[in-house]
C-alpha cells in the first residue's frame, strides 16, 4: 500500500518557511495516496517558478521543464504515452503569463491532465513583480505607481475556453484541496484546479488570514457543477466571500479520445510497422 | 551534351499550372527520362504570378536550367516574364503568343478549346496536352498519365480531361519544334518522382518517429502534410500546435516519455524555438528540427528560397551544448539523413537539426529507391537493465557523457530532468561542483559526435579549384563543375551534408591546397566562414544569390569568372 | 471632406475573387470617412495572414509585423504616442493561434484600440490547415481525420477576460459592419470586433450563404449591451441563429489613463528632460 | 602592493547581507577607498546559501579576489563553505566560530546582541558594526552612514539599527585583525557606488530612451526596475508585457511610433526575442536588446554568472542583417554604450545588443562620474523636410543604405513597413528585382556601420602574449596582466567591448606578430572563434570558466601556466 511517506523527496525544500506551496505539496501527497498511485506512476511536468519546483520536493517521475511550457511538454508526453498519469505544477505567471497561449489551447484539446495552478498572484521566485492575477493598481518594486492592468480570472477564462473541470482550492485547507486533486485526476480530460496560495515573501496583500476570512465550500451552498452559467456566476464572485470547489464538471470526449490512431493504444506500446515506400 | 529540354509552365495561382507540371513530370518520367520539376509561386492564393519549370533530360538533374525550350503561358504576364529565358530556337505556346517571330510561337486557343472539351477549367489540361503533342510523347502513354491522376477523382473528370488533353495533344502533334523529344519514349520510369518535402517524412517514418508537432509555416508544412497522411500507416500521430514554441515543446515532452519525435518549420518559428531546444540540451532529450528556410529576415520572401540559416541553428539558443547539423543535398541523402539524424540524437541525446530548404522541399526530383533503413535502436534502458533501479539517476556521469536514459513511468526507476541545472539524479543544483561535472559531461560526447561526422562528399577532389557548398545547392554545383570541366578548366566540387560539429579535418586537407569558392543562398558566405572559423582557411571567394530563387548552373559558371584575384584553375 | 477614394490604394489587391475580406476592407473605409479621419492619421497594424494584408489594400500608415504579434506592436505604438489611431487587422490564427497570448493580455490592458479579426476559421494564407476557430472534426489536408480541439470562442473569452468593447461583424453586411467598426474605434479601451467572413478557397463549411441564412442583427432583439451577463449567453449562441452587433460595451479608465506619466500627454510629445545622475 | 582588502559576508537568503555589504561598501567608499561588492545568491527567496564579496582597495577593482581576510559568518555553513578561500592571517566572525586556530576567529554572540538592541533581526547591522570596528573605520563616519542608509525607513528603525551597529562596533574595535585598514579613512569619495545595473540603465535615460518593456528574468530584471524607478524623473514609461515576446513586439512597434525604446532580458528570453530581432531589421526600425548573461543551456543557473551568447546574438533570427553587438567592461563604459547603442541603433535603422551578465549586474562597483551624455540627435524628418510628402517612401533606396526616416501620423507622409521585402515604398514584393535591391540596401550600411566601431582597448599593446577577451571580464584581466608584469613576464591585455560588426583590421593588426590567449565565461573561447573566422589567426589557448562565479585575476594567471604550448612570453 503506498503511503504519503513514499512520496517524500530527499531533496532540500527550497521555499519560503510559511509559504502556501507546502500546503499545496501536502494536499498532493495526500491526493495521490487516495488514487493509490505509487510514486512511479506518476509523471509530474511543471516550467519554472516557486510553483514549478514542486515536482522536486516529491519522490516521483518529473520534468522540469522551461517558464511558461509545462502544458505543451505534458501534451507531447500524453501523445507519446497515454497511460501515463500526468500532473502538472504551475504559477501564477508561467501559466497565465507567459503560458497564457498553451493554457488557453489545452484547454480546447481537453487532454487528461490535471492542472494545478500555485495562484499567489505575483512572480514569486524572481522577486516579486506582478502576475497575471494580481490586483489592478497592486505596487511592485517594478510597478512603484501600481499594476495598470486588471486581474486575470483564470475561472472565468477555463469556462469561456470551454474547460470540462473547473475548480478552486486553497492552501490552508489542505484535505479539500486533496479532495479537489482526486476528482481532477480522475476526471478524464482536461482539468484546472486554480490554488489560493498565499506568498509570505512578496504578497502583503492575499494572506493566509485575508483568504481564511473569505473562503467558503462551494459544496455547501448547493450548487450545481453541471450549471454552467452557474459557475460562471460563481467564477466572478470576489471579495468578502470567495467560492472553493469544483464550479465545473462535465464530461467528454478528450483528446485521446479524437485521435484514431491512438485507438490501438499507447503510442509508445503500439508494433512497430516496418518501412516500406 | 545529351537531350536537356526545359518547359516553363506560367500562369496565375489558381490557374491548375501545377497539374500541368505533374502531368509533364509523369509522362515523361514514366518514360524514363529524368525529370526535375521546380515550383515558384507567390504568398498568395489566387492571382500573381507563378510557374512551373520542368526539366527533362537523359541524366539525372538536380537544378533547373534558365534557358527555356518550350513556355507555356496561361496568361499574358507569364510570356513577359520568361520570354527572355527563351533559347534561341525556344518556343512560345500561349492563348495569343504575340510579338515573337514566325515560328517561335504557337497560338492555340486553349480557353476555347478547353471549353469545348467541358469547361474553361480544364485548359491546363489541354496545355498539358500541347505540351506533350509538341514534346512527341507517344499518345496512349500520355493517357494512361492523364487517367491515373485523375483516377481518385472519379470517371467523369477523368474523361474530361482526357478529352481535353487529346484536343491539346492533337493540335500540337505535327506542329514543328526544335525541341521535340525523338526517341527514348519506350523505356520503363527509373526511380519514383517525389517531392523533396516527401522525402523527409519517409525517413522520419523509416526511423520511427512516431510523434510530429507543428506549426504551419512555409515551405516546412507540406513535411508536416505528407508526414500526416503517412500516419494512418504507421503509429503516428502529428498535431497543430497553437505556435511553434508549443510544437517544440511538445516534441521534448513526446521524446522525454520515449517515442521519437520531430517537428519542422522555417527560420521564424525556428526563432521561436530556440529556447526549447536548450530545453532539449539540458534534460539530454533527443529531439529532431527541420528547419525549411526561405529568405529573411523576419516574414522575407515565404514561398522562396535560401539557405541563411546555417550560422544562426549552429548557434542558436543561450550558452553553448553540443548538436548535430546537417544539411542535406538530395532527396535520397534527407531520407537517410533524416535516419541519422533520429539515430545520432537518441544515440547522444542531444537536439538534432536538418536544414533543407523551399527549391529542396517543393521541387518534384527523381529520385532512385532508398535502400532499406537500418534497424532502429533504441538505446533505451529499463529496471531489467539496472542493478537497483531506485538508485537510478538520469544524469550518471559516465565516460562518454552519455547517461543511460530509462522513460518516465515504464518501471520503478524514477525519471527526474530539469531544465536548471542539476545533479546526476536530475534534482537542481547550483553547487560549482555540479556545474562543472555536468558542463563536462555534456561535452564529452563530443569526441565521439565527431567520429560519427561524415567527411564532405566530393567530386574531382583532385582538381585545382573547389566549389564547395552544401545542402540543396549540389545539383547546380555539380552540373557547373560538370560544365567548367567540359571547357577544359580543372574544377571540383565539396558538398557538406554534415555540418556540426564540423568535420574540419577534412575540410582542412581539402582547403589548404588550392584555392577554393563557396557557392551558397545567403550573403555573407556563411559556410566560408564557417571552414574558416574551424580551418583559418579562407574562401579564395563566394557565390552567392539571396533573391530567393535556386542556383542555375550556368550562373555559378558565371561568378567563379568574376570572382576577383582568383589565380591557379586553367 | 475625405473621402473612400482616399484610403484607395494603388497597390494590387492579392486575396482570391468572392473572399470575405474585401467586404472588411470596404466597411473599414466606410468607417474611416464616418470617422473623419485622413488616412495619415490612422495608423494600421497586423500580422501575417491574409487577413493581415489588408493595410496594403488601404492608403495610411501602416505596421505590417510578425505573425501573431501585431498586438504587442500596436500597445509599443500606443505607448510611445496614444494620440494614435490604431486598428489592428488580425487573422483567427494570427490573433487567437500564435498570438492568443497576447490577445489574453491586450484585453487586460484595455488599450485603446480597434481589433479586427477577419474569423475565416481556418489558415488561409498556408493553405487550409485549421484555425482554432475551426469546428471540431472539420477535415483539413493536413488533419485529414479532422481536427481534434474543440472551436474556440472568441466573444465567450474576451468577455471572460473583462473586455469593454465586444461585438461581432459579417463580412458579408459591409454597413453594418463598418457602423461597429465606427462604434469600436469611438470606445475608449481595448475593441474587438469578431468578424464571420467566408474563405472562398479553404473554408467549404462556413460560406457565405450559410452565414447569409443565419445572421441576425441584436440589436433587433432588444439586447443591451450593458448586460453581461446576456452578453455572455449571446456569445455562446451558435448554428441555426447567429447574433451580429454589440454584445457587451461598457466603459471604463483605459491602458493610458492609467499611466501617471502619460499625463503630460503623449511620450513623444514630452519634453526631454536633460540627464543629470 | 597597496591596500587590498577582501571581506565575504556569508549567511542564508533572508538573513539580510546585503544589509551587511551595502554598509560595509558604504563606508568604506565614503572614506575615499574604492570599493567592489560582488553578490553570490541562489534562485531562492530564503534559506540556502548566499554571500557578498567586497574588495576594499586603494586602487580601483573591478574584479573578486579568492582570498579572504576577513570572513562573517550568519549561519554555520558558511563558515564551511568559505573557509577554505580565508588568507593566512584571515579572520571568522561568526556566533560561534569553531575549529579554528586561535587569532584566527572570533566569537560574538550576534543574535543575542541583535536581541538586546531591538530584535533578532538586527543581527546582520551587529555584524556590519562588528566588520567596521575590526576594519578601523571611525565611529561617527559610520554612523552617519547606517543613518543615511535606514533613514527612508524612519526614525525608530534608525535608532534602533545605529544601537545595533554600535553594539557591534563597541565589541571590535579593540579586537586583534591583522587586516585593519590603519590609515586613509579621512578623504573624501571618489566617484560614486552604484550597481552594473544601474549604469545600464542610466544611459538608457542619458540617451532619452521612453519606452521600456521588459518580462522578468535574472540577472536582467535590476535594470528595468531601475528604469521604472527613474520613469518619474524623465519622460519614461516601463511596462511589464507577458513575455519576451510581446516586450521585444511592443519595443519595435513604440519605436516605429517615434520613440526610443529598449528591453532587457537574459539568455532565455532572447531566445524568444529573436524573430523580432528580425523584425526590426527588415522594418529597419531602431532597437535596444541588453541580453545580461547568466549560464545555460536553459534556465541554467539563473542567479549566476556567463559570457555564453556572443555567438548566439551574433547570429540570432533566420537570413542574415546589419546589427551592432557590444560588450561593455565597467560600469562607465556600459552607461557610455548604452548611449551610442540607442544613437547607432537609430543612426543606421539596425539592431543593437548590449551583452552584460549578471556579476556585472549585480555588482556594487566604485564608479567614476560619467561625463554628460552628448546631445540626442533623432535622424528623423518630417513633411518640412520632404519636397513632397506624398511621394515619401520609408525604403527609398540611397548611397548608404539608410533612408529617411518619417514617423506615422506626424505629417502627411504615409509610412509603411512590412515584415515581407518590400518595394521602396514599402509594399509587399516578391520581384527579384525589389529582392536584390532591398538586400543590398540593408547591406549597404556595412561599411559606415563598421567605421562606427571602436577598436578593442589595450594594455600594454606592445607585450610578448595578448590576453584578449571582453565584457565584464576585463576587471580580472587587467588585474591578472598586472600581476603577471609584477612578476616580470611581458603580458598586455585586449578587451572587446565592440564586438559587431567585428573590428577585424584593428584585432588582426594586435594579433598577428605574438601568441594571444582569451580569456572568456564560456565553454568553447567564442571571442577566439569570432576573431578566427575574422582573421584567421588562432588563439595560442583558452581561459573559461563555465561554474557561473566570475574570474578571479589569479585563475587567469595560473589558467595561462598551464596553457599547453604557448612559447613566447618570459
Ligand atoms: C523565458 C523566461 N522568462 C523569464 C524567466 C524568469 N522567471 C522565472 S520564474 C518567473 C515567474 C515566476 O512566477 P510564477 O509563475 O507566478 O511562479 P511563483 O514563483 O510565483 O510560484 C519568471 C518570470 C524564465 N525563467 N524564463
Ligand atoms: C512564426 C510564424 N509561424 C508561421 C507562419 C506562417 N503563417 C503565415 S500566415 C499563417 C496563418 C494564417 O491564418 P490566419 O491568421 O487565420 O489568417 P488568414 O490567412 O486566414 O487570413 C501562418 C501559420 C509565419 N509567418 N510565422
Ligand atoms: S517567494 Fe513566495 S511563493 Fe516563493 S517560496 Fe517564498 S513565500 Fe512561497
Ligand atoms: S485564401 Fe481564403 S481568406 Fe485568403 S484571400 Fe483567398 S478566400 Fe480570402
Ligand atoms: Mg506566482
Ligand atoms: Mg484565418
Amino acid at each position: 500500500m503506498v503511503t504519503v511517506d513514499d512520496y517524500r523527496s530527499d531533496f532540500e525544500n527550497e521555499w519560503c518557511p510559511g509559504c502556501g506551496n507546502f500546503g499545496i505539496l501536502e494536499a498532493m501527497k495526500a491526493a495521490l495516496v487516495t488514487l493509490g498511485l505509487e510514486p512511479h506512476q506518476v509523471l509530474v511536468v511543471s516550467g519554472i517558478g516557486q510553483a514549478a519546483k514542486t515536482p522536486h520536493f516529491l519522490r516521483c517521475n518529473a520534468f522540469h521543464g522551461l517558464h511558461g511550457r509545462a502544458l505543451p511538454v505534458a501534451t507531447g508526453a500524453k501523445l507519446a504515452n497515454h497511460a501515463l498519469t500526468v500532473l502538472v505544477n504551475s504559477g501564477d505567471g508561467d501559466c497565465y503569463g507567459e503560458g497564457g497561449n498553451h493554457f488557453m489551447h489545452a484547454v480546447r484539446r481537453n487532454l487528461d491532465v490535471t492542472l494545478i495552478v500555485h495562484d499567489n498572484r505575483i512572480y514569486g521566485l524572481t522577486k516579486g513583480q506582478a502576475s497575471p492575477t494580481s490586483d489592478l493598481g497592486m505596487p511592485t518594486r517594478i510597478q512603484p505607481e501600481g499594476t495598470v492592468s486588471e486581474g486575470f480570472n483564470p475561472l472565468a477564462a477555463a469556462l469561456a475556453l470551454g474547460a470540462g473541470f473547473v475548480a478552486r482550492g486553497f492552501s490552508g485547507d489542505k484535505a479539500h484541496l486533496a479532495d479537489l486533486i482526486v476528482a481532477g485526476v480522475r476526471h478524464k480530460g482536461f482539468a484546472l484546479i486554480d490554488v489560493l496560495q498565499p506568498c509570505v515573501s512578496f504578497n502583503p496583500i492575499h494572506t493566509h488570514g485575508w483568504y481564511k476570512q473569505r473562503v467558503f465550500d462551494l459544496a455547501g451552498e448547493g450548487h450545481d457543477p453541471g450549471d454552467w452559467s452557474a459557475a460562471m456566476a460563481r467564477s466572478r464572485q470576489w471579495g468578502d466571500r470567495i467560492p472553493l470547489g469544483i464550479l465545473y464538471e462535465e464530461q467528454k470526449p478528450t483528446f485521446i479520445d479524437r485521435i484514431g490512431a491512438l485507438e490501438k493504444g499507447p503510442l509508445i506500446d503500439q508494433a512497430a510497422v516496418e518501412f516500406a515506400l | 551534351m545529351g537531350l536537356d529540354r526545359t518547359i516553363v509552365i506560367g500562369g496565375e495561382a489558381g490557374q491548375g499550372i501545377q497539374t500541368v507540371g505533374q502531368l509533364l513530370a509523369a509522362a515523361c518520367h514514366g518514360a524514363g527520362f529524368e525529370v526535375l520539376a521546380v515550383n515558384d509561386f507567390e504568398s498568395r492564393i489566387r492571382g500573381g504570378h507563378s510557374s512551373i519549370g520542368l526539366r527533362v533530360a537523359d541524366r539525372p538533374v538536380s537544378a533547373p536550367c534558365r534557358r527555356i525550350d518550350l513556355l507555356v503561358a496561361l496568361d499574358a504576364p507569364s510570356e513577359a516574364v520568361h520570354r527572355s529565358d527563351l533559347s534561341e530556337d525556344g518556343l512560345v505556346l500561349a492563348d495569343r503568343a504575340a510579338g515573337l517571330a514566325e515560328g517561335r510561337a504557337l497560338s492555340l486557343p486553349l480557353e476555347q478549346m478547353a471549353r469545348e472539351a467541358g469547361g474553361k477549367i480544364l485548359a491546363n489540361t489541354v496545355a498539358a496536352g500541347a505540351c506533350l503533342g509538341l514534346l512527341g510523347a507517344p499518345e496512349d502513354h500520355c493517357r494512361r498519365i492523364v487517367r491515373q491522376q485523375f483516377e481518385a477523382k472519379g470517371d467523369e473528370v477523368v474523361d474530361r480531361n482526357i478529352a481535353a488533353f487529346t484536343a491539346g495533344y492533337a493540335a500540337t502533334r505535327n506542329a514543328a519544334f526544335n525541341g521535340r523529344i525523338q526517341a527514348g519514349w519506350d523505356r520503363s520510369p527509373r526511380g519514383r518522382l517525389m517531392e523533396g518535402n516527401l522525402s523527409v517524412a519517409l525517413g522520419a517514418v523509416a526511423a520511427d518517429c512516431r510523434v510530429g508537432a507543428f506549426y504551419p509555416m512555409s515551405p516546412a508544412t507540406g513535411i508536416m502534410a505528407h508526414l500526416a497522411s503517412l500516419s494512418g500507416r504507421y503509429p503516428l500521430v502529428v498535431e497543430q500546435a497553437e505556435d511553434e514554441i508549443a510544437a517544440a515543446n511538445m516534441v521534448v515532452g513526446a521524446s522525454f516519455a520515449g517515442v521519437r519525435a520531430m517537428t519542422a518549420t522555417s527560420g521564424g518559428g525556428f526563432s521561436l524555438m530556440t529556447e526549447a531546444l536548450g530545453l532539449a540540451a539540458i534534460t539530454e532529450t533527443p529531439m529532431v528540427v527541420v528547419d525549411a528556410m526561405r529568405p529573411g529576415p523576419a516574414t522575407g520572401l515565404p514561398t522562396r528560397t535560401a539557405q541563411g540559416d546555417l550560422n544562426f541553428v549552429i548557434h542558436a539558443s543561450q550558452d553553448e551544448f553540443p548538436r548535430f547539423v546537417f544539411a542535406p543535398g538530395s532527396p535520397e541523402q534527407a531520407f537517410e539523413t533524416m535516419v541519422r539524424a533520429f539515430d545520432l540524437s537518441e544515440r547522444f541525446q542531444v537536439p538534432a537539426i536538418v536544414l533543407v530548404d523551399q527549391f529542396f522541399n517543393d521541387s518534384l526530383f527523381t529520385v532512385t529507391d532508398f535502400p532499406p533503413p537500418p534497424k532502429v535502436v533504441r538505446h533505451i534502458i529499463g529496471d531489467a537493465d539496472m542493478a537497483d533501479p531506485a538508485a537510478y539517476r538520469r544524469f550518471a556521469v559516465t565516460a562518454d557523457g552519455v547517461s543511460p536514459r530509462a522513460l518516465p513511468c515504464r518501471g520503478k526507476a524514477l525519471v527526474v530532468a530539469a531544465s536548471d541545472d542539476h545533479r546526476e539524479d536530475g534534482h537542481l543544483s547550483e553547487t560549482m561542483a555540479d556545474r562543472r561535472k555536468m558542463v563536462a559531461k555534456r561535452f564529452a560526447k563530443l569526441p565521439a559526435m565527431m567520429a560519427r561526422m561524415r567527411p564532405p562528399e566530393t567530386l574531382h577532389p583532385e582538381a585545382d579549384l573547389l566549389l564547395a557548398t552544401w545542402g540543396s545547392s549540389r545539383g547546380a554545383v555539380w552540373e557547373a563543375v560538370e560544365t567548367l570541366r567540359e571547357a577544359g578548366r580543372s574544377v571540383g566540387a565539396v558538398h557538406f551534408c554534415d555540418l556540426w560539429p564540423f568535420p574540419a579535418e577534412a575540410a582542412g586537407e581539402l582547403f589548404a591546397t588550392r584555392p577554393w569558392v563557396t557557392v551558397e543562398q545567403n550573403y555573407s558566405g556563411q559556410l566560408g566562414r564557417l571552414v574558416r572559423e574551424q580551418t583559418g582557411l579562407k574562401p579564395a571567394g563566394r557565390i552567392t544569390r539571396t533573391d530567393g530563387r535556386p542556383f542555375f548552373a550556368e550562373e555559378i559558371v558565371a561568378g567563379l569568372k568574376e570572382t576577383k584575384g582568383l589565380k591557379g584553375p586553367k
